[in-house]
C-alpha cells in the first residue's frame, strides 16, 4: 500500500505540474488564474496520500489549512486584477 | 519587449553570471561539507524538552528557549505596520458589491477559519502547530472578508484595534518582566507555569499576527477616511459593509 | 547525496536565481520577487541541513527560525508594495531613477 | 526508488517555476507562477519532514502572498479597462511596465 | 482486511484518474469556460473518491470526520470560484466558445 | 445590524422582519443550540477526541456559534430533505465528474457548449446560492451568473436537456430548505444562444 500512495503522490505532482502548462499558454488571465484552483484541490490529494503514507497526521492539518485558503488568492483576483465593468474610473 | 535593467550591458550581465556561479559552487561545497557535520542542537533540544512545558520542540524553541527570537519577531511585524501606516493610504479600491455567491463564503467560512486556528494554537503544544501558524490563518480570514467587502465598524478601528495589534509583543514583554519581578530571568518560565504561560502569551500572539497581516493587506491606516480596516479581529455583525 | 542534500542544492539554485534576477530586473515588483526567491532558497537550506541526519529527529531550531522568517518576509514583502505603490504614485515610474532607461 | 522520483520532480518543478516566473515578461504570469511556486514549497517542506514550516507555508502563500501581490499588480495599473469584448482577453490591461 | 485494502486502492487509484482527467480538460477543453467544467466536476470528485479511500484505511472516525470536512470545504470553495470567475468573465465579454 | 451590501437587494432572511419577536428568539436558540453541537462535532474530528483540548475548545466553539449566527441568520430546513439531498448529490457529481472525464479523454472532445438562462423559482438569500453551488458540481452544467430572477448557467452540451435537470435540482435543493416552489411556477421558456 506504501508504494501505492507514493505513486499515485508522484503521479498527480506530474499531473500538477503538466497543468502549469495551461499558466504559461494562458491565453486569458483568468486562464492563468486556473493554476490556483487546480493547486487548490491537487495539492491537497498529494498531502492526503503524503499524509497516509508517511504515517504522520500533522499533514492532514496542512492540507486542511489548504482545503480553507483555496479560495483566498482566486477571489482576490476576481475582486482586485480583474474588475468588472462597473468598477472604473470611479470619481472619489 | 526586453524585461531586464536596460542599464545593465550584455557584458556587465555575463560578468554577473559568472560571479553567481561561483557563489553558487561555493555554496553548494558548503552544502556538502554541512552536510556531513555532526548533529546540531536537536539533542540538547530533546533533553530539555520536558521542562518547557509543551510537547513540540519548534514550539519550545519558539517561546521557549528562543523566547527573545519571537519576541523581536512580534516588534518586526509590529514596526512593518507602522512603515505602511505612515507612508500614509493609498487610494482605497472602488469594491463592487461582492456578489451572493463570495458573500455566502466569506459568512460561511469566517466561523470555521477561526475553528481552525484555535485548533492549530491549541495543537501547537504537542504537535505541529502554534502561533504563527494560526495567526496567519487568522491574517487570510482577515484577507478573505476584505475582499468580500467587509470593513472594521468605526468602534473598533480606533483603540480596540491598536491594543490587538501590541498585545502579542506587549504580553510578551509583561511576562517577562514578570518573571523577573519574582526572581527569576528574563523569559526563563519555572517549568510549573511554562505550559499555561506559553499557552496565554501564543494566543495573544496568534491575535496580533493574525490583525497586523490583515492590517498590511489592506495597507491603509483604519480609523483614517471612511471605513477601513481589518475586519477579523472582532464581532463581524459590526463591520461595516461599503460602500 | 542524500534526500535533503538535493534540497539544499535546489535551495542553492534559487538563491542564485534570486539574486541574478534581483540584479538584472529594474521593475520594483520583480525585485521584490526576486527577493522572495532569494528568501526560499535560504529556508531550504536551513530545513534541509537541519534534517542532514535522516535517522535522527530533525533540528528544530532551524525550522523554528525558517517559521518566524515566513512570517518576516511576507509582513516585509507587504512594506516593499506599499513602498513600491508609493514610489509609482510620486513618479509614475516603477523603477528607481539609477536604474531607468535613459 | 519513488522517494527519489518524487523529490527530483518536486526541485525541478520549484527550479522551473521560479526561474519563468523570475524571468517571464508578463508581470501577472510572473505572479501567478511564484504564488505556484510558493504553494509547491509547502510540498517540499513536508519532504524535508518539516511540518510546522508547511502549515506556516501553506497558511501564508495560499491565503496572503497571491492576494498581496495581486492587489498590488491591480493598484500598479493605471489602465484599467475592460477588456476587449472581441477577443475578451484581459491581458492587454495587466501588461508589463 | 485485504478486501478493505483492495477497495481503498481501487478508489484511490479511480480518484487519480479523475485528476488526469481534470488536467487533459485543463489542457485539451478551448476556452475558460469548459476548463472550468472540466477542474470544478472532475478534479472535486477525485478528490472525494481519494478522501473515500483513505476514510477506508483510517483507524479513527475523528480523520474520517477530518477527512470529509476536507473534502467538503474544497467542493465549496471550488463551486464558490469557479462561479465567481465564469460570472466576471461574462460580464467582461469573454465569449463562450461554440463548436 | 449592519448588513451585507448584496443583502439590500438580496436579504437571505426573509423571515425576520414580519414574525413576533418571540419566534424570533425560539429560532434563533434552536439554530444555536443546532449549529453548537455542530461546531462540537467539528471540533472533535479536528483534535481527534482529545479531552484537554476543551480548554481552548470550549470558548473557540460558543465564539464560532456567536458569529455564525450573526454572519448567517437562523433559516428553514428539512431534515428528510437533507436525507433525500446527499444521495442525490452523490450520485449525480458522480455522473458530472465522469461525464466530463468522458468528453476531456475522448480524442474529438465531444462538447458543444453554450449559455442556458434558467428562471428561478427558488426565493433569493441562502437557498439560491446553494443551488448556484450545486449547479456548479453537477453534470453538464456551470453557474455563470445570477441576474434578479435568472441564472445564466454555461451548459457543457447544450443538446442535453439542461433545464429539465436544473429543474429537478431546483426541486431538490427547495425540499432541503423546506420551501414550497408550487405556489410561483411561472412559463418557463427555453433560450439558448
Amino acid at each position: 500500500m506504501h508504494i501505492l500512495y507514493l505513486a499515485l503522490a508522484l503521479f498527480l505532482l506530474l499531473n500538477l505540474i503538466a497543468g502549469m502548462y495551461r499558466v504559461l499558454r494562458g491565453p486569458t488571465v483568468a486562464d492563468r488564474m486556473l493554476a490556483a484552483q487546480l493547486f487548490g484541490t491537487t495539492s491537497v490529494a498529494i498531502l492526503l496520500l503524503l499524509a497516509q503514507a508517511a504515517n504522520q497526521p500533522a499533514l492532514l492539518d496542512v492540507a486542511l489549512v489548504f482545503a480553507l485558503l483555496a479560495a483566498v488568492t482566486a477571489v482576490a483576483f476576481v475582486r482586485r486584477a480583474w474588475p468588472g465593468a462597473e468598477a472604473n474610473h470611479d470619481p472619489h | 519587449m526586453s524585461i531586464t535593467n536596460p542599464a545593465t550591458g550584455k557584458a556587465f550581465r555575463w560578468l554577473v553570471m559568472l560571479l553567481l556561479s561561483a557563489i553558487g559552487g561555493w555554496l553548494a561545497y558548503v552544502m556538502l561539507v554541512l552536510s556531513r557535520s555532526p548533529a546540531g542542537l536537536g539533542d540538547q533540544v530533546a533533553a530539555q524538552l520536558n521542562t518547557t512545558g509543551v510537547g513540540n520542540p519548534v514550539t519550545a524553541v519558539l517561546l521557549n528557549f528562543r523566547g527573545y527570537d519571537t519576541l523581536l519577531e512580534m516588534a518586526v511585524l509590529l514596526i512593518a505596520l507602522l512603515g505602511v501606516w505612515s507612508l500614509g493610504g493609498l487610494a482605497d479600491y472602488q469594491d463592487t458589491a461582492p456578489g451572493p455567491t463570495l458573500d455566502t463564503l466569506s459568512r460561511v467560512l469566517a466561523p470555521m477559519l477561526i475553528m481552525v486556528a484555535a485548533y492549530l494554537l491549541w495543537v501547537g503544544a504537542d504537535a505541529p502547530g502554534g502561533a504563527f501558524q494560526a495567526g496567519s490563518v487568522l491574517g487570510a480570514a482577515g484577507v478573505l472578508l476584505q475582499l468580500a467587502g467587509w470593513r472594521l465598524g468605526d468602534c473598533f478601528s480606533g483603540m480596540l484595534l491598536r491594543v490587538v495589534l501590541i498585545s502579542g509583543l506587549g504580553l510578551f514583554i509583561l511576562v517577562g518582566a514578570g518573571l523577573l519581578l519574582i526572581g527569576g530571568a528574563f523569559l526563563q518560565y519555572p517549568p510549573a507555569l511554562a505550559g499555561g504561560l506559553i499557552l496565554l502569551i501564543e494566543t495573544a500572539a496568534t491575535l496580533t499576527i493574525g490583525a497586523t497581516l490583515a492590517a498590511l493587506f489592506l495597507g491603509n491606516r483604519p480609523g483614517l477616511g471612511p471605513k477601513k480596516a481589518d475586519p477579523e479581529k472582532t464581532e463581524p455583525d459590526h463591520g461595516n459593509q461599503h460602500p | 547525496m542524500s534526500q535533503p542534500f538535493l534540497y539544499a542544492l535546489v535551495g542553492v539554485g534559487l538563491f542564485v536565481l534570486g539574486l541574478y534576477a534581483l540584479i538584472i530586473h529594474a521593475h520594483l515588483l520583480r525585485k521584490i520577487l526576486a527577493i522572495n526567491v532569494m528568501g526560499s532558497g535560504v529556508f531550504l537550506m536551513l530545513v534541509a541541513l537541519a534534517g542532514r541526519h535522516p535517522d535522527a529527529p530533525p533540528d528544530p531550531v532551524p525550522h523554528a527560525m525558517v517559521i518566524t522568517g515566513i512570517v518576516v518576509a511576507v509582513s516585509a514583502t507587504a512594506l516593499a508594495l506599499i513602498l513600491m505603490l508609493k514610489v509609482y504614485a510620486v513618479t509614475g515610474q516603477t523603477a528607481l531613477d539609477d536604474e531607468k532607461p535613459n | 526508488m519513488l522517494h527519489w522520483a518524487f523529490d527530483g520532480l518536486l526541485g525541478t518543478g520549484l527550479l522551473w517555476l521560479a526561474w519563468r516566473a523570475l524571468t517571464t515578461p508578463d508581470l501577472f504570469k510572473a505572479i501567478v507562477l511564484f504564488f505556484s511556486f510558493g504553494l509547491l514549497m509547502a510540498l517540499a517542506w513536508v519532504r524535508l519532514n518539516a511540518p510546522d514550516v508547511a502549515l506556516a507555508e501553506a497558511a501564508i502563500g495560499a491565503g496572503l502572498t497571491g492576494a498581496l501581490l495581486l492587489a498590488a499588480l491591480a493598484r500598479l495599473d493605471t489602465s484599467n479597462q475592460p477588456a476587449n469584448p472581441v477577443t475578451g482577453d484581459g491581458e492587454s490591461d495587466l501588461v508589463d511596465h | 482486511m485485504t478486501l478493505i485494502n483492495g477497495l481503498s486502492a481501487v478508489l484511490l487509484i479511480a480518484g487519480s484518474v479523475f485528476f488526469l482527467a481534470g488536467t487533459l480538460g485543463l489542457l485539451r477543453f478551448p476556452d475558460i469556460y469548459t476548463r472550468l467544467h472540466a477542474l470544478t466536476k472532475a478534479d472535486n470528485l477525485g478528490l472525494g473518491l481519494i478522501v473515500m479511500g483513505l476514510a477506508a484505511q483510517s483507524q479513527s472516525w475523528a480523520t474520517v470526520g477530518k477527512l470529509l470536512l476536507i473534502w467538503v470545504l474544497v467542493m465549496f470553495a471550488a463551486a464558490s470560484v469557479s462561479q465567481l470567475i465564469a460570472g466576471r468573465a461574462l460580464q467582461r465579454g469573454i465569449r463562450p466558445w461554440k463548436r | 445590524m449592519i448588513v451585507n451590501a448584496s443583502q439590500k437587494t438580496d436579504p437571505s432572511h426573509p423571515d425576520s422582519s414580519d414574525r413576533p419577536d418571540g419566534h424570533r428568539v425560539t429560532r434563533y436558540v434552536g439554530s444555536g443550540a443546532l449549529r453548537l453541537g455542530a461546531f462540537a462535532l467539528v471540533w472533535w474530528a479536528l483534535t481527534g477526541g482529545a479531552v484537554d483540548s476543551w480548554l481552548v475548545g470550549l470558548p473557540t466553539v460558543l465564539i464560532a456559534t456567536l458569529i455564525s449566527l450573526a454572519l448567517v441568520p437562523p433559516f428553514s430546513w428539512s431534515l428528510t430533505g437533507f436525507v433525500y439531498f446527499l444521495p442525490f448529490f452523490v450520485w449525480q457529481s458522480l455522473r458530472g465528474g465522469t461525464d466530463v472525464a468522458w468528453r476531456a479523454f475522448h480524442p474529438q472532445i465531444p462538447i458543444n457548449p453554450g449559455i442556458v438562462k434558467y428562471p428561478l423559482l427558488l426565493p433569493p438569500g441562502l437557498p439560491r446560492v446553494f443551488l448556484i453551488n450545486t449547479v456548479s458540481l453537477l453534470p453538464g452544467t456551470l453557474s455563470a451568473e445570477l441576474e434578479p430572477d435568472e441564472l445564466i448557467v454555461h451548459a457543457l452540451d447544450t443538446e442535453q436537456n439542461v433545464l429539465a435537470e436544473l429543474k429537478v435540482v431546483e426541486q431538490v435543493v427547495a425540499r432541503l430548505f423546506a420551501i414550497s416552489l408550487k405556489n410561483g411556477e411561472r412559463n418557463r421558456n427555453v433560450q439558448t444562444n
